[in-house]
């Protein structure tokens, strides 16, 4: 199955001849060497208000994009955009977590915080992208998903189960790019796919850093400590193999150039789908299975050995 | 075990060695007794937690329970330390329970019928889900799939595992995967919702069995209350996130009372039992 | 297809050997020589508040019944109850429209009148026993779908129009029973199946009669007028092969003895089923397609030809 | 279409063949320039019904329009009598509209992709589906599937017609199960909602679109506003049942000025193209 995916390497170091399969992308934290940013640096520049929202991806990644709305069941979610777009001249589904900008556009998309018919919408869409044969792009970028009372009403946990349920085993490629928070699992629910990339100063963690020092640590303000524990940081994760790459950031943060960033997820999106539409969508499913399947450190005294650790993208890809 | 004396009695009447308080109507119950009414209170039927080997004497036949990856332990892939190291809080909960994790897996009888069964134990840090859980449960799900067994998981937890990070969050993508499996090859799972069984686990696999059962007054929900609480600004109404709640808003299948527990089980298995079978429809 | 199906007759006149076919049928209106009630009769016993409702026909009928709750998106539906139990100590999933015996068991059950997540519900279930293969019976009796604006918000028409889309292609058998008043959409919603029988005194409308009075003859009293009208008393369904055979009522009327009317049931889904799971599930669902699909009688002018009526299920199922 | 004239001018000022008033602004409108304006209101962008034939004109290619099934016409199955025979009120219908029945087919190509379109007309008796409307729809899907072209169907209804009774009912059942087999098959169907969309049409076909689009302003609903405000016993909101309520509750993908429709529905179609196109991923 490997050798399938790794087909594109007997193609030449240019993968399938348009763009080699790292365009873009930071593969090996040794291009950090003595530069990486604090977990706390990331936890602030990830939220940045300015920095740039999936809106702001989608128009200047796609071309063409027309949103599709609602769950078919309750509400038409704000938090959630979805829709049909172009990606270089051919068509995706892309769905993805939209903050605001300001405090206005904030309340209104609930500050990225999807309610349960957001995921319900999310799920719709990506059946459509099965459907039709359409990769799907995910864009992560949210808190955590609504925890009020309505959504506990409206089943938030039901809903993220079943989205990472469709996506595990949804039919067609999937890119999942984090932009900037991947807040627990209200994230992980746009987050189950083929290759999953994030923007360098992107934070992806199974609580947040506030959350989890006001349990361990019982107090809030010990967040800076908790998010350096917690490893939530994008080298952090191409090191746990949470993600595949990095995709590198304008030097000041996204958020100081919205078309630079955009360029390079461009990059990054049409070397990963060139490469991943020519892999049967059988084998996909069974190394999208493998992918996450895999994460996990355990003991086993009596078999006397330690599960290995997620093989990282580049080597999984490339059979190194 | 904290005991509250509402009666104004002196607790060295109640040692509490002998006797726990039912938390919903306060009548002292003598501990052999509750122990032999599955931990239910005698007197208003409050559902206690029960531990991973107590809910085994529930609802494995006799002897008939086999555990696998009794020996899985924990690494500690972050070297997280919070006001203790990640390894010395697992050493005290395994000391505490007598258990390597948080969850039991084996395969077993429940009333003749073959099925792999999980157990999760709420007193091990919470219940909640790491590496281990993950991967034991995952195994489980498998090796279902492999014997075309029901797979049966009583989920008792307070979410994904905070010292593993990531790690423990990719668990939720993991378990459900591997749930997804027994889905697309017909084979019945069957999840049993305790008290309480939240955050992480009820958003992945917990969520998604073909019957969904609940034990009654078990908090289940995604959120803690005290974060739901806080969200809005004020209390939150009686009843919030229990398992009633859950049956009203199209969640659970049933509520059912420890003592049904088992038979309820039977009975779903024995519905949907896998091709070949006899009590089928020969379809 | 139709001889597979009539592989039943082959076995001879006993069927599957163990019930004739059309135990416990009317398959033809000869049966009520001069004898048919009138529509408006049919009406008010259809709605006779002391008829047997579904709860009752399920406790009669089938064994062991464990009713499952809930759409896993927004609430339990008091107005529909699902399940599984035993029919003849085999498994099967039955989902029925509830109405009360008393005024405070109608509010509860909203007199019949499902909610869309009623219908989320039964379609929640009608996937189990496709994934199980156990056969799904439905029991329809609702005056319709509920028609307040809560309903409208969540989709009433979706709902619905999916209930009646999984129904057409659920890869299981499917026997409806149409035990009192089968209300519009709300009715049809659960009453697509391989074979549609109804209770003698049943009535299946396309709108209610007061609603039809009130509309062409703007005034709800000529609700007896409509119900004539439109033909929607049990010999006018077998007529036009709304239904395919009714199940005969006590003397008095249904509301007379529960006890006799569940077991005229049971005979009949007993013999219906048996027959069914004999058939090959693709010749199910095509045969399924086809006995939707005739209704209707239109000329073509051009192709100087009528459209045939459907064939009675009972010449379909044995081919004469 | 009835003349209110709020402006104190009199009537005889604005004829009806010449003028028409909208209902939503007042404004009055010169009816070759409202025609030249695809029926839209120009002072406040209010759609007016449009009927089959100037429907097709703004979705069809020029001349790419061949009609199916044009003379197919109802019979009376039920003898069914009010205050006129059905026979006399579909003779009147088809004097009124100039078609057949209230639904007109056939294969079209849209920004040069070819499809099978339908579109319905309100005018002939409240764009009411009975076996003709049935019949047509069902012979469009199985077209579309046979051909594996994408349908489109501009729904313009009340409802399932009454004196077809419980035949007419059925064509709900028998127009989902021929999209399904759509579905099944990975044909795109496009659905469009027009003012109105109500009942049977709605609780059937209409709502299964791939993608289901809707008309700004159009009523969609189930059940009549008259018997829902019945039910509750008080008045409805203002906008309830209107395409811009069903978006915000989930029901619609986009509400697109007509103006647009066209195109948008020709960049869906272009997306979903079925295999072999040159415009897809190569999956
Ligand atoms: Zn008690
Ligand atoms: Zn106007």
């Amino acid at each position: 199955m490997l050798e399938r995916i790794a087909g594109s390497r007997r193609a030449g170091p240019e993968g399938n001849g348009h763009l080699p399969v790292d365009a873009g992308l930071i593969t090996d934290t040794a291009a950090y060497a003595g530069e990486r940013p604090t977990a706390w640096q990331a936890v602030q520049t990830a939220r940045n208000i300015g920095r740039p929202h999936a809106l702001d991806v989608i128009s200047r990644v796609f071309d063409r994009f027309q949103e599709l709305h609602g769950d078919r069941g309750f509400r038409d979610d704000p938090a959630i955009v979805a829709g049909i777009a172009e990606l270089g001249g051919r068509p995706v589904v892309v769905v993805g977590q939209q903050k605001g900008a300001s405090t206005e556009e904030n309340i209104e998309r609930n500050f990225g915080m999807p309610y349960p018919e957001g995921y319900r919408k999310a799920i719709r869409c990506y059946r459509l992208a099965e459907k039709f044969h359409l990769p799907l792009v995910t864009l992560v970028d949210t808190p955590g998903a609504y925890p009020g009372p309505e959504a506990e009403e409206r089943g938030q946990a039901e809903a993220i189960a079943s989205s990472i349920q469709v996506m595990s085993r949804l039919a067609t490629p999937i890119v999942v790019v984090v932009l900037g928070e991947g807040g627990s699992g209200g994230a992980l629910a746009l987050g189950v796919g083929d290759v999953v990339l994030a923007l360098e100063n992107a934070i992806y963690s199974v609580i947040s850093p506030e959350g989890s020092a006001a349990i361990l640590w019982r107090s809030a303000a010990e967040a800076e400590r908790a998010a350096q524990a917690m490893k939530l940081a994008g080298p952090d994760l191409l090191e746990t193999g949470v993600v595949d790459a990095l995709i590198k950031e304008p030097a000041g943060g996204a958020h100081t150039d919205h078309d630079a960033t955009a360029a390079a997820i461009k990059t990054a999106l049409v070397a990963q789908l060139e490469r991943l539409v020519r892999v049967p969508v059988a084998d996909l499913l069974s190394l999208r299975y493998e992918r996450f399947r895999s994460f996990g450190t355990v003991v086993e005294p009596r078999a006397g050995e330690v599960a290995a650790p997620p093989r990282p993208w580049w080597r999984r890809v490339l059979g190194r | 075990m904290r005991l509250r004396n509402p009666f104004g009695r002196k607790p060295k009447e109640f040692p509490s060695h002998l006797w726990t308080q039912c938390p919903n109507c306060g009548e002292m119950l003598f501990n052999k007794q509750l122990a032999r009414n599955q931990s239910v209170c005698t007197n208003c039927g409050h559902h206690f937690k029960l531990g991973a080997k107590e809910r085994l004497e529930l609802l494995a036949d006799a002897r008939s329970f086999t555990e696998t990856d009794a020996d899985m332990v924990s690494s500690d892939p972050l070297g997280f330390v919070d006001s203790k190291t990640y390894p010395d809080r697992i050493a005290a909960a395994q000391a505490k329970t007598g258990h390597k994790d948080a969850v039991l897996t084996g395969t077993a009888t429940i009333s003749d019928i073959p099925v792999v069964l999980a157990v999760m134990d709420f007193e091990f840090m919470g219940g909640s889900m790491g590496s281990v859980v993950g991967e034991k449960l995952t195994r489980a799900a498998e090796r279902a799939l492999a014997d075309r067994a029901p797979l049966v998981i009583v989920a008792a937890s307070g979410g994904a595992r905070m010292q593993e990070g990531t790690i423990a969050l990719m668990q939720l993508a993991k378990t459900v995967a591997a749930v997804t499996r027994l889905d697309e090859a017909g084979v019945p799972f069957v999840s049993v919702l305790t008290d309480p069984t939240t955050g992480g686990v009820l958003a992945s696999f917990a969520s998604l069995g073909d019957i969904v059962l609940a034990e009654p007054g078990a908090l289940i929900g995604f959120s803690g209350a005290r974060v739901t609480s806080e969200t809005i600004g004020e209390k939150l109404p009686k009843g919030f996130q229990r398992a009633e709640f859950l049956l009203d808003h199209g969640f659970v299948d049933q509520v059912v009372p420890r003592a049904q527990l088992k038979e309820r089980i039977a009975f779903f298995l024995g519905a949907f039992r896998v091709a070949g079978q006899d009590l089928r429809w020969s379809l």
